[in-house]
């Protein structure tokens, strides 16, 4: 528990500048810009659907099994299919070593995960069973949750489970007092606030939202729209990256 | 949470058609809120928040220890809940599982977010003893919406709380910034509810927890369950927050101050 | 573990005076008296039953649910009921913050007052069912199984359990060499015995019983008489108790 | 413990209703009662009883350690029961279950309120530096009756244990003060039956644990089972085990000197 | 896990010599030269079969439960019967204490040893059964899981499972620069090789085989000779003692 | 690894007897080993490895702790092995399990006994400070054949890690002594197959790990599943992964220098 405590004490404000004079960012992004993103669909051999997104430094790969029949069986949903997503950061994926297993800041991700992903995938399709998402964080740095939750999505495609719409993640937040989009580490640290969203394109629908810091209701405003906007923009490297897969491989 | 619902679920989506809860509350009502504090001797801060017939007691309890190596000169917050089998027929015996792991999360949010403690303020000496803050949540009866009854107690625990006399430093009121406040509402079908009892909670599309503080800023958000909102239905939701968590701030302050 | 032993080794004896020389304890009563007891029956709302005890600076919340169907089904008993008692400290019920989670203590006293409560329920009347006790310790100030005991019984009496009879728990010891009845916290330490009973009151028959000390075989008789006087006084309170809730709210 | 008994409850309490026990023996009487010592050459002390068919093998480890703040100058006790899945088709894998712990605890109270060891020989520096001493029980054959065994066990691998050399100081024999011994009865029916078997112990009604030390003091007791004691009943044991506490104590002391 | 590794470090190479100059180890023996061993088969009451070793400073007891159902029922398997062997270490069998419960080694140990008794046992006799072996180490000194499978083969024996062949092990190593049989503690500490395996005699097939530290295949294929000499010598105390057994007690 | 056979288990033997592997390599062939070092910026070490359709990722990350007390001049090196359920069907969420565990201690064997680390050079202040080296292995798909496929990543990422700086002492290459390589053969009916596919350990009877230094010296050996080795067989394999060891090293040799 200490651990996660530790990370969060993280974020307290330090003396940086993360902005400078001209508006850009540590890494010369301007404060509607996404990180560089590369997904691919349908890279591991033995799960019925994956996929890998490379989001600034972050490295994510997700993995579907399933619908398979639910073990144990006091689990079944007699009217529905269950999502269970599990989110993981490898042990060597931060800088400093993180122990294997759960703990509690990758337990809630997990939950909400599996909720916003059961908001798109037609579950009455398939009762009784389960659909198992993993998702592995190879390499982090900031905003792994919609980095996950993006190639978890593309991966229940790939697997072919029947979703009313694709989910796409991203996060907003402020840094040095302005609303900029896609937080990386160090922003995320030394900010002021983080939104992590996410939507199912088509409609708009919010399936995933969380704040933590500081922001107006104005800026909440802001944010929101900025992170919607990036959801677009992933969306259409989410579709381009399926049609890759169907044609390419 | 995985729960039965306790009333027929076609029985509240007609009512709410006709724009009516089953108890009769307006959606914006807030059930019943009575806060009770330093009840607990054993405890530096401790409050009992009967929110309608779901009751939680939250205790507050100091220990000296390291100051992580990054904020050498910062108190330490630890949050923890307890969904024990006495509250509620579905509650099992056992480690937190995931609902009281998010429970324990979104309340430490609201409150580490809210800078509810000047953790400055709780250090002892620089780089080798602050204190630790133990926030711990203790659900005694079940009925529905732990997210805000657990923000009213965690913040009338701290508002009343003594961080102890140590090494002849005299005991001081715990050193409270912020008093952040949580609203949180359920969707059941397009229907937009404030402080959902158990039997909404049980048939509800989606959650929204929002934390404002008393200077209108956004402190903590928290969606939740496997339905959506549309974007106006959260900017309808922060309007609302906005001002219900005024009215809240306020019974809080009262009661706290009894 | 350490934990617990840390505990035991409270009991170790320290120089303090506990009876002054008008035979007065440090809380002014007399070898034979009883703290103030306030009892109070149907308190939360989702229990089947429950009791809320205040016994000095204890206090103790007990719910029960059941007899209901007992899960997983290889635990079920085809001739009889199960009582299941779990008794648990609440992390900011003592002086120094308790973990949370059963420990070594409170599996210890979990399983002995469920041994007391199945001698009193009449489990022959509900094959395959478990009745479920939980016993939360809120504030702690020595005499905590006693109290959740005679809580829990009363619970079991709210939530309609058949039951022979009630089961009422008081404790006596040894403090500073004079047997007394009920210690508190600083008689519990610094004492030289303690000595936990439980009676079904209309029998008298015992139905807990456990020592740690010193005592001589004479102490002990007057010891045991003088637990079972409290457990009579008890038991009067709790059926003062009963016919409130009833009459009561 | 959950054991399915292995001949039949109503012969059992037919043999007991013409007051004999199904292997002949008085109600006082124990089963043949051996110990062995210093058998575990890897152990500071080590005793392995066998009592009838149960046999328990003892061992005692010593560690150096801080002092608990509160006994400064004072060694530490820590008994712990393993309930092996060798020693019993009812036995399982896994860490120990209330049973087992049940176990360790009596043992551990007889021993520790007994004050069979000096702690206070056991501190090396104080505040610094002190002995721990690990009790460590381990089953062997489950024919009844632990906590009796596990009791002349404990004590007389601790009568029989060397605290080892440390850092100049010499080795020496654990400081032993008291001999408190353990006599356990069941009640079957109206029957009271010392040093019950395991065909006994599952038919048990009730179980009360009695130890006494060698001045006749009464150290630790513990009933159990979901049956009850009569004060009569209770007045009648106390006496049994004071004069068989004696007997066996002479048994214990004879096997710990050859 | 440290405790694992701390064990594993012990091996490292001190100074200290352990044959002198006329072939003779620090306990006397000879190069190919067992520790003193007995047996005994039929050790415990409760058991199904049971078997007791010594072996050098080594004793171990070993039970055998079974076949019986095996429970939970989804591991049973419909064709043939599982050998669950466990290999414990007593808390105080080595010089520091072990804290009680399964670690990584014996997790490790019990695998192989259930694979090693799996290869012997003729499961296809009792389908959707389990044979559950017992080794409990009561004193250590370095070839543990060779004295633990030896007896275990001799308790399946005493339990009557019917089985291809007995299993029977032992093993060799390399020390101060020479292949010498059954290392004893400080030989395996500061030797440069162990090579534990265990053999079914009839047939010479071996069914366990590790090894660690550094051998030529020159003194491997020596090492594996002599290992398995030793079990062929050990075997024939297996049948004297199995022998015993049925006309002894 | 319990695993349902994916292909028919008669199929995979009649192959066999005609002298042929289902997917048509021969006894001693390798599947197409990839390696890509560095591709974890937060690892001090990394590794990639695909062995057909097996994909294994090692990182390693130091760490600064105290040293072993009987090691005082030593780094600690400790192997972890996560078989994730992202990896393979079979493979569930929770601790490591047995399968998981020996994999973790085989490929650690391989690396210890084989001293592919100087670990004296990992000594920061003797007695006081040393590196310790976690080797963490995560499997990314699982298509048979871990042991080995650890093996490669564990060495390829130790070769090219670094060792950070740390107080003024700058960063330096991990001090690689050998190259411990590992060859593992399945035994199906009388065929001696290395590196065995998922199919083919699916049905084998018998598995043996052997890992050879350079210099020809063996290191470790592992022998698993249910089935037995005759000496003669034993004897072959040996022979048969001395020879393949080298050349598999020189593969490893090559991808890590590009």
């Amino acid at each position: 528990m200490m651990d996660e405590v530790i990370k969060d004490f993280d974020r307290e404000k330090k003396e940086m500048k993360l902005i400078d004079e001209n508006g850009k960012r540590i890494d010369g992004r301007s404060a509607e810009e996404l990180r560089p993103v590369k997904m691919k669909v349908g890279v591991l051999n033995r799960a019925d659907g994956s996929a890998y997104i490379e989001w600034g430094k972050n490295k994510v790969v997700a993995a579907v099994y399933g619908p398979r029949e639910a073990q144990p069986r006091h689990i079944q949903n007699p009217l529905k299919g269950i999502v269970q997503a599990r989110y993981n950061m490898v042990s060597f994926s931060v800088t400093d070593r993180k122990r294997p297993g759960p703990d509690r800041r990758s337990i809630e991700i997990s939950k909400i995960i599996s909720e916003a992903l059961e908001a798109a995938v037609i579950t009455e399709s398939f009762p009784r069973t389960t659909i198992d998402v993993s998702m592995e964080v190879l390499q982090a740095d900031a905003g792994t949750r919609c980095a996950g939750l993006t190639a978890a999505s593309l991966a229940l495609a790939d697997a072919g489970v029947p979703m009313k719409d694709l989910v796409v993640a991203c996060a907003a937040g402020k840094v040095d007092g302005q609303v900029v989009l896609d937080l990386l580490k160090e922003e995320d640290n030394y900010g002021q606030a983080d939104l992590p969203v996410a939507i199912m394109p088509k409609s708009e629908e919010v399936v995933l939202l969380q704040m933590d810091g500081h922001l107006t209701q104005e800026e909440f405003d802001r944010a929101l729209s900025m992170a919607i906007e990036g959801c677009k923009k992933l969306y259409e490297m989410q579709k381009e990256a399926l049609k890759m897969s169907v044609g390419g491989e | 949470m995985d729960i039965m619902s306790l009333v027929n679920k076609d029985f509240i989506k007609a009512r709410l058609k006709e724009g009516k809860r089953i108890d009769g509350r307006g959606f914006d009502d807030v059930r019943d809120l009575e806060i009770t504090t330093g009840l607990i001797g054993t405890a530096e801060g401790s409050a009992l928040v009967r929110l309608g017939n779901t009751r939680i007691l939250v205790g507050v309890k100091l220990a000296v220890d390291k100051p992580f190596p990054d904020t050498p000169d910062e108190g330490i917050l630890i949050t923890n809940a307890e969904l024990r089998p006495a509250a509620s027929p579905t509650f099992e015996q056992g480690p937190p599982n995931p609902e009281a792991i998010e429970f324990a999360r979104v309340v430490d949010r609201g409150i580490r977010e809210g800078q509810t403690i000047d953790l400055k303020k709780l250090c002892i000496a620089e780089g080798e003893k602050v204190w630790v803050v133990f926030l711990d949540i203790h659900v005694l009866d079940y009925d529905g919406n732990l997210f805000d009854a657990g923000n009213y107690g965690a913040v009338s625990a701290l508002l009343t709380a003594k961080v102890p006399e140590h090494e002849g430093r005299e005991s001081f009121d715990m050193p409270v910034l912020h008093t952040p406040v949580s609203c949180t509402f359920a969707k059941i079908d397009s229907s937009l509810l404030l402080d959902p009892g158990l039997e909404e909670e049980g048939v509800a599309d989606a959650r929204l927890t929002i934390v404002f503080d008393e200077e209108k800023n956004l402190r903590a958000m928290q969606k939740g369950l496997d339905g959506s909102f549309k974007r106006d239905e959260i900017k309808e939701l922060m309007d609302r927050a906005s001002r219900k968590s005024e009215e809240i701030r306020k019974i809080i302050d009262q009661k706290v101050k009894l």
